[in-house]
């Protein structure tokens, strides 16, 4: 029973996740939400299986295009859409914005924006991990192994056995570029030379997802060392706001939607895990009320006054600690 | 090194303030190429990994972009890092991080969390070192909210900020300048907390103010000594903290001597001499008739109601030239 | 955009001056992020890498370190690269090849090979992109010896803006102001060479000089513009290149108005407005009572005849106050 | 006839390198030279075989520890060691120093303080060369393979197939510290993986390191892209002028003082190639006569004046190219 109710919260936070997505589309369109947004439409499935394997102590680290995994780490849909409106009773008080999220009582170190810095993130958090028995998880692209991040903390992070899981969301594209015209070798031989333990994973699957995530983070938290995924997966959307998206093969994101994360998983759930289409049908319907309720209200919430604008240093000082 | 026992040298000092800390917190940790094994090169660092072993005291690769960010990844997760970055002029290969990411973390984050994180850094030249090796890169820094800059001149004030360094819930960058490792002074009982962003009246004088930081203070006072020769009294102020900067200070010394002049070990252009000019300067004609406004120190907001009211426009630039045209 | 023939766009104005010089000159290669098959993130160069091929144009990795180090390398070897960095904010991870390896070139190889390098990026925020890709990071190249900074606020100035720093020998970096990158103007004649270091006047005014780049320099012409309805006549200065810094305009606009504003989008502290500050001070007080003495705006010599010399003394100090308290 | 005076050059070379660092080093503890230096000493097999497959449109770059690699390329001895003491008649004026030297009339993009600089340099160079059918070659330690430079730099020069040679000195140490106590995985596997062509050489046969580099400037020249070696050497010295040294596991430094590249290449000399012993004395004294004159030709080589402070920029203005 419990799993079965689990399973089927895996496919309501997917269902979350698009549902999300969808309304910052129509926000932005609406010229609600200002700036740049990336959405996760299409990757559900990585953040969600990857999520339901963490425990309390772990931390995670997140790109631009995190809102996927910040739904499934935790983080309140009501103080996310907060903030992609930039709203005081945003998770960030609407200082960070789509691309900068930050929620610690959630377990979301941040979404970085620039390209790697979840790694490092991630990688230090693991040093701290180590001590209480948690695991630190990095997102990040295929496009992102090409920078300086990925590759000197993949390897200090070998080196140190630091519990620490490098999850590539390879979705074919780094913005409009095809991943093979700018990356040398296979993704996962990278890793490999590195003699760090590496998968490479179907990315639309939930459950595969979801069973490669419960070794990885096994592996790592009894002091092996780091993990390395790839997660083939493809988003339906553009890279952002502005995508000409003239870049994708002819038929490749028909053949993707067959594949849709949603699509396998209600399929999954009626024939495996002997949900009727009904019952899905009602879990979905459920989730698309509540972010509606969710959007209605972000749109009401308040804007930081100007006295909220903060400062740049933390003025407490710590007390404690031997003397001078 | 061979200092008698009422003697601390700068090398030492610092060795002792990582070692007093790293005693007094666990969560204080230490790590950086060469410092654990081998001491550091400038043989500052030697036997506290025995001391407090491989897990808090570590060798790293020669990754300061992973050394930085690493750091920053572990103090969002609760811990104290202090890094090594052997000379500053590898810093920039470190900057992104610092930069991007703990120097915003607080601000960001709406204050969940803030960076207690110290990134120690061999700067200056005056030995053969050659251009790559001998930059003192604060101007580079100096711009970027968030961040704290100190850089001692003494071995007491040496231990003295690096302890408040490592306390300090801010990222710091803290800057040791290499001519100074050998130089000793008469030991001092360090009492309470220092406070980051204070500066600090090594000698009283009337007629001018000399600011400068690390070596230019002794160059500073030297200079003083001979100007008292030649009847010109001056007054030295060792900055100590860079960003912070003690602007009251400045001011205040400025206002009582009429004259002042920095001196700084670093190109003219973009230089920090520029800020201490300009803040000074705000007293020198009462802030009338040459001043600037620019954003806030912090980082960009990323909110519409933040960010209109964030740059200066063609309102603010109206009102405050009314406002001192007024005057 | 949709300008029509005898307008010009921002974005057209780079456009074509990448063109023009990609046309001039077979060693002019541009390459970056997404900028060749897609035509780059902020649609500026469209069409160039159909019409030059990929050999001269192309996409690259997302590594910033490894665009600007192959930028260096290929310009030591003959080749004059545009390269683009995306966002400004990305520049950090580039830092080290921009200032320890292409700034300090010229000087370090004794004059032997200059680097003709541009860094073209994009700056500045009010358009909802927040904290990490709004920065506008000139304060924290403004103390390089051996870079230039140009940041143009109209369509034309772009373009010819652009041109010269392509032709420039030295490397320069070249921000581009996301806001404006939609304005447009009447399309001017260019003629000659620019001369990179050189302000420019926008308006003319007798009370008060005020000083801004890029998007800034508009806001200064509507201020100016209420001013003038009170009785205030501003001057306002675009200083277009902020390193080297064209001190001359500077000085003589202050000495004429006796009253300057320096507006800068980016934190107050440590900003390029407080270069400008120092600069204006020095014909405020004549230079006579706050000053700055520092090193020369080059990289530091090795031979320790330079470098003994290169440094401010206890004797320099003292000959500089003796000096100045003389007048 | 002209291959064994080739090989017997080669030895000479050797002969150079060594007897110019065991100069600069007793300069060194004289205090005619200051700051630091970072001695070729054991190492010069290296250098000495991949400058002999250089044609003259090549470029070399090559790190701190350049010394050799300099001289190898073809640098003077005298315009060296003028630098080394920071003379005005130094091959960059005394500006550089021993960290920096750059010497193009000689090929020699530049010595790079920065671990990994020199990799960035000759990546760039060779987007040159291929349009001269040129190759470069970078020049760096086991310890920068964990710096961005690295592997940014490989990752970009692989997939633009640029004609470069990318020669890792695998002296067992960065500094201080074992290599292997830093970096996860084999050294050769990380080029492995981006697919480029890789070998791990012996690097004290200044024979094998030949033929080596004869074939990777063949592949690299012939448009096939990139080429890594891993040469395996030891640096007879310390570090640097301060290196304590307590690192050298027992024995490591005999063992591999038997495999000093001077001794066999005396021994192939001999053996293989039909010198006499009294030949290769003869070469060698000769060398060691000319270093002598170098030395005392340097010491009273002139200071630059003040006056040679120069400019920050190029002041010149580039005429010509089309209109504006
Ligand atoms: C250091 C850096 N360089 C460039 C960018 C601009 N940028 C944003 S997303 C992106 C593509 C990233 O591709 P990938 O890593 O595959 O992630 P995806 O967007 O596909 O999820 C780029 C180049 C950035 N944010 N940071
Ligand atoms: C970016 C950078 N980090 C650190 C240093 C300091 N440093 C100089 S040499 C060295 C060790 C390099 O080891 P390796 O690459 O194996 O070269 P080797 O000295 O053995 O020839 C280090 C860490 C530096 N010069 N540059
Ligand atoms: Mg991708
Ligand atoms: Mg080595």
């Amino acid at each position: 029973m419990d799993t079965l109710k689990a399973n089927l919260e895996l496919f309501e936070k997917m269902v979350l996740i698009r549902t999300f997505e969808e309304t910052v589309q129509s926000l932005f369109q609406k010229g609600a939400i200002v700036g740049t947004t990336h959405l996760y439409s299409g990757q559900e499935a990585v953040a969600t299986g990857f999520a339901s394997a963490l425990q309390p102590q772990d931390l995670v680290a997140a790109t631009y295009r995190g809102h996927g995994h910040a739904l499934a780490t935790g983080v309140t849909p009501q103080s996310l859409m907060d903030e992609m409106l930039g709203r005081l009773t945003g998770v960030c008080g609407g200082r960070s914005g789509s691309m900068n999220v930050i929620d610690l009582e959630h377990r979301l170190i941040g979404c970085f924006g620039i390209i790697g810095g979840s790694i490092g993130a991630a990688t230090g958090a693991a040093i701290a991990l180590a001590r209480r028995n948690g695991v630190a998880i990095a997102y990040f692209g295929d496009g992102a192994i090409n920078q300086a991040y990925f590759y000197e903390c993949l390897n200090f992070a070998a080196v140190r056995k630091l519990p620490v899981i490098f999850v590539c969301e390879n979705n074919l594209y780094g913005e409009y570029t095809p991943w093979e015209d700018v990356t040398a070798g296979q993704i996962r031989a990278r890793a490999e030379a590195l003699e760090v333990k590496s998968e490479t994973i179907d990315g639309n699957d939930v459950w595969a997802v979801q069973k490669a995530a419960l070794a990885s983070f096994d592996y790592a938290r009894n002091g092996n060392g780091p993990v390395f995924i790839e997660a083939l997966t493809y988003r339906f959307v553009g890279h952002s706001r502005s995508d000409p998206g003239k870049y994708r093969k002819p038929g490749e994101l028909d053949a993707w939607k067959l594949r849709d994360p949603l699509i396998i998983a209600r399929k999954r759930l009626v024939d495996e895990f002997s949900f009727s289409p009904q019952e899905v049908d009602a879990a979905e319907a459920g989730v698309k009320k509540r972010m509606e309720e969710v959007r209605e209200q972000s749109l009401k919430a308040p804007s930081p006054g100007l006295k909220k604008l903060g400062s740049e240093f933390m003025e407490l000082k710590r007390t404690g600690g031997g003397g001078a | 090194m061979s200092a008698s026992q009422d003697e601390l040298s700068f090398r030492n000092a610092i060795r002792e303030a990582i070692d007093e800390e790293l005693a007094a917190d666990s969560d204080v940790i230490f790590f950086g190429e060469d410092v654990a094994e081998a001491g550091g090169v400038f043989a500052v660092t030697p036997g506290l990994r025995d001391k407090y072993g491989d897990e808090r005291v570590f060798d790293t690769p020669i990754s300061e972009l992973a050394l930085s960010s690493a750091a920053f990844g572990s103090a969002v997760a609760g811990l104290r890092p202090i890094v090594e970055i052997m000379f500053a002029d590898f810093l920039f290969l470190a900057m992104d991080s610092l930069v991007n990411q703990s120097a915003k973390y607080w601000y960001l984050s709406n204050e969940q969390k803030s960076i207690p994180l110290v990134v120690r850094s061999a700067v200056g030249g005056g030995i053969g070192f050659g251009p790559i090796h001998s930059q003192v890169p604060i101007s580079w820094f100096l711009g970027v909210p968030g961040l704290k800059i100190i850089a001692p001149s003494t071995a007491n004030d040496a231990k003295r900020l690096l302890k408040a360094a490592i306390r300090d819930e801010n990222p710091v960058l803290f800057f040791e300048h290499k001519a100074l490792y050998a130089t000793t002074e008469v030991r001092e009982e360090l009492t309470g907390q220092e406070i980051l962003g204070k500066a600090r009246i090594v000698r009283e004088g009337s007629d001018i103010t000399l600011v400068s930081c690390m070596k230019g203070v002794a160059d500073c006072l030297e200079a003083a000594r001979l100007l008292s020769e030649i009847g010109i009294s001056a007054e030295v102020l060792d900055l100590r903290s860079l960003r912070p900067m003690d602007n009251e200070m400045i001011q205040s010394s400025f206002s009582k001597t009429k004259s002042l002049l920095v001196v700084e070990e670093g190109p003219i252009t973009g230089g920090w001499a520029g800020e201490v000019i300009s803040i000074a300067n705000e007293v020198n004609n009462d802030g009338m008739k040459l001043w600037r406004i620019a954003t806030e120190d912090r980082p960009i907001p990323f909110s519409p109601a933040l960010e209109n009211e964030f740059y200066p426009s063609a309102t603010t630039i109206f009102e405050s030239v009314r406002e001192r045209h007024a005057r």
